[in-house]
């Protein structure tokens, strides 16, 4: 069966969601919405599933391609706004929470703030929004990124805006793992190479042993595709 | 006339309300009820050196530093929502030096208001660890007098005003939020007033069914501003999607003219009265 | 079985997840949708060393104190209103030694509870100033970092449960408070896990019309009791007023036996499976 | 027009409440929620009226003994929470707090926590409920007894539960205003003598002047039978 990296993305982040966690997206996150719906679809029924706009396990009709957008209250029972999800972060009670970055560096820290100098900076980013309190208080932070080439994985970040329990990096060409050495490579999905990791990546690669992301499955393909038919996890891969 | 009309006013008086240099929250999130024809306002008068507050903003304060509005953001994010890439405006402005962006997490922001409801000058506040931001930005710490453990602390946050678009509000101020309500009830409470642009007027009357629905009480509001499509080209829940093509078109303006015409073609909607 | 069900237990298995010294927040206020039907039955399966936290209690402290469930509570207020008079078991215990009563203003509770939401050691807190609960109380104070100000910091308070009697709840544990919300969705987030006793066990997809008027998220609650009537002889709004009667003949009470035997007429009613 | 002291004190109240001020009763507090009404019905009518219920101008259809109970919702067209008037309290929004005590001390300063030690009480006493907070901070502390005893008005409190911004203490038998040198008598009821006064007083009052209370107007106590048919302010005078 075809499928694309943003496929492999979505199913690959939906594997590290488990069923009962209390799981949270923020804003500008089309691929994380999809995986979390993904993962609520396959074998995470009970996940909780949190939002900007408030829902708690929302039922969104037609997924927005904004995720902060009132489409993602349909069908909640009860309302749970965002300063609450912080809340819950910061009193240990969020298991996961979604950043991305633009850069992410050998040691998992993330930059969302500034290119160049803070008070000088060459291009000014959107910043961090939320991430420097969540990344530090949630149980495990799932970092993703559609774009891995040497630009974002860098070996030491402009500027750290958050770093944390890091749990996953997840890209188009593999997944990292943290600990205490910083991202280690996890797995490569099926259709690159160790090399072509390394080549888009702008640290020396760390890792015990070289596995392979599983291929999506068909069950999975086919979860996704009615989760999200009109392929919303791609609009961050254009 | 004026108890028929309660708070009611024009946008051109109640962005008269607002003086140079004050601090003002904005409502709303990223592209969603966010208080876009009070801001076009705001444009048109040829307000300065105001300081902008919010969770996450986009074409608000985009458009702010376009007409050289603002000189200074807080806010945890500020950018169009993927498909429409960066702030544009806010970066050069930022970027030139015109616009100081004191960066925030989003809940710094969130605490900073806290703290100016609860009538204290600084919040604690968990997370944080590990970030740049608190040397470039100045957070200090505090110790706790019980546990002597460290905590962030985030200084109080007092906007002069929170600028709310709603979907429903009476003449007396009571506000109603269809939808998500994102950070606007903790801004009304944390603002030392409050103005309401709605998209209806209604009865105040039909409040008193499900009170609980009233996110802003009337007596914190200074005034009331009807406009219907307050909030476009952004979205407003139940009311209007996002008009993407006049996103577009904003995004590509180039010149002074274009910008000012840009305004100029809301200006008629933005004003009428009803 | 376990799926139909969803969280719904028996007011006797709610109870066994209390365990002695447990520290529980109890809702409702002062005589209004108090949970006493679950302490009732706290006090019937003979739970010990409780503590208990209430902005402003009466019969639920009053009865804990009668029956020796509880060695401490922190409030800002313990009494019946006015024509009702004192609460006599609890100022006995008190003034016996039996109960340590951790006096609050109940806005100290309530930013107590606070710093328990928010995951911080303590909560700053204006007021107090001139107050000898201050030393009698042991409360600190801490410097605001940025101005140097002096502040009243009051220490968290994290209660193991929260309990809490509503109109109406679904098996997810999703509750909904018709009237007077009082401190309760507070409480719910403050404490480790939330049990809800419910007058009403209703539909969970009707919630989804209104899920602004749903106070209590059901994945924040452990377990959810059946209980109609379960707020009385205190009031529950829209479903029955005082039972003054009942609260005139236990103010009356003085003999170990005579209050076993008032307990004892509240246990088929409480107890009563649906 | 005959009236009773529950009438005189009632009306006192409400003449201290101005037009536009944000005003709050708490617990167990008849005589304040009626003064409240009253001055709504009479001179006050944009006066925002606050409660624990969490009602915001609410119209009750009756008047309940307890006054922190449902009814006090009724008609509101908004909720404002206890937990929102004590912040807007903090924050300097709060014009007017109600407060009783069981023991008032010549400096205005009120004992509602214990007689005798506060850790070995002689009576465990129900606690000043929010009045720690709000004394401080609301612009106006309004005090009223419907006990005027030495018991209650007592040279100084065995302990201090709460002390600030006292505005008034109001009583069966007069009115004391609050300045640096402590509680001044302000004016004596019209139905009493400055030598009761004293003789129920247990420390020697001060004065510049005596003026005695003005009677209630026609007006006043048609107003007042309004608004508490039921004579609801009766019940703290048991």
């Amino acid at each position: 069966m075809k499928y694309e990296p943003s496929d492999m993305m979505t199913i690959a982040i939906a594997r590290l969601l488990k069923n009962d966690e209390t799981v949270f997206h923020g804003v500008a996150s089309p691929v994380p919405m999809v995986s979390i719906l993904l993962a609520k679809e396959l074998h995470a029924p009970n996940l909780i599933y949190l939002n900007i706009a408030g829902g708690v396990d929302a039922k969104p009709y037609k997924l927005p391609k904004s995720t902060d957008a009132p489409e993602l209250l349909k069908g909640t029972r009860a309302i749970f706004k965002l300063e609450e999800i912080f809340d819950l972060s910061a009193r240990g009670g969020l298991d996961v929470a979604f950043l991305s970055g633009v850069q992410i560096d050998k040691l998992g820290r993330v930059n969302s703030s500034v290119i160049g100098e803070y008070h000088k900076p060459k291009v000014r980013l959107p910043g961090g929004a939320g991430s420097a309190c969540l990344i530090p208080t949630t149980k495990k932070a799932i970092l993703w990124r559609t774009k891995h080439d040497k630009k974002v994985f860098v070996e030491s970040c402009d500027f750290v805006t958050t770093q944390g329990n890091v749990h996953r990096v997840v890209t188009p060409l593999c997944i990292f793992k943290k600990d205490e050495r910083g991202l280690i490579l996890e797995s490569i999905h099926p259709y690159t190479t160790l090399e072509e990791v390394q080549e888009n990546t702008g640290f020396p690669l760390v890792y015990d042993s070289i596995s392979y992301t599983p291929e999506p499955t068909q069950q999975e393909l086919r979860a996704l595709e009615n989760v999200d038919p009109s392929r919303i996890r791609d609009i961050e891969f254009v | 006339m004026f108890l028929q009309k309660g708070k009611l006013v024009s946008i051109e008086d109640a962005v008269q309300l607002i003086k140079d240099q004050d601090t003002i929250a904005l409502g709303g999130n990223v592209l969603h009820r966010s208080p876009h024809a009070f801001v076009r306002e705001m444009a048109r008068q040829g307000r300065k050196n105001i300081k902008a507050v919010k969770t996450a903003g986009a074409h608000d304060i985009d458009l702010l530093c376009a007409f050289d509005v603002i000189q200074e953001v807080s806010a945890g994010f500020i950018s169009y929502e993927t498909e429409y890439g960066l702030a544009q405006h806010f970066r050069k402005a930022v970027e030139g030096g015109r616009v100081e962006a004191k960066e925030h997490a989003c809940y710094t922001v969130i605490a900073g208001l806290r703290a100016s409801v609860y009538g204290v000058p600084f919040m604690p506040v968990r997370g944080m660890v590990g970030s740049d931001l608190i040397s470039a930005r100045g957070f200090k710490t505090v110790e706790d007098p019980y546990t002597g453990e460290t905590v962030v602390a985030v200084e109080r946050i007092r906007p002069d005003w929170a600028i709310l678009h709603v979907q429903q509000a009476d003449i007396e101020g009571n506000a109603k939020i269809i939808g998500p309500k994102y950070e606007d009830v903790l801004m009304s409470r944390a603002a030392k007033n409050v103005i309401i642009t709605a998209e209806r007027i209604v009865n105040s009357e039909t409040l008193e069914k499900l009170p609980e629905l009233t996110d802003v009480p009337g007596f914190l509001v200074k005034a009331v501003v009807h406009v219907p499509g307050g909030g476009k080209p952004g979205t407003c829940a139940g009311m209007y999607d996002l008009d993407k093509a006049s996103l577009d078109k904003f995004k590509q303006l180039k010149t002074e003219e274009e910008l000012r015409d840009y305004l100029d073609s809301f200006k008629s909607k933005d004003r009428k009265r009803f």
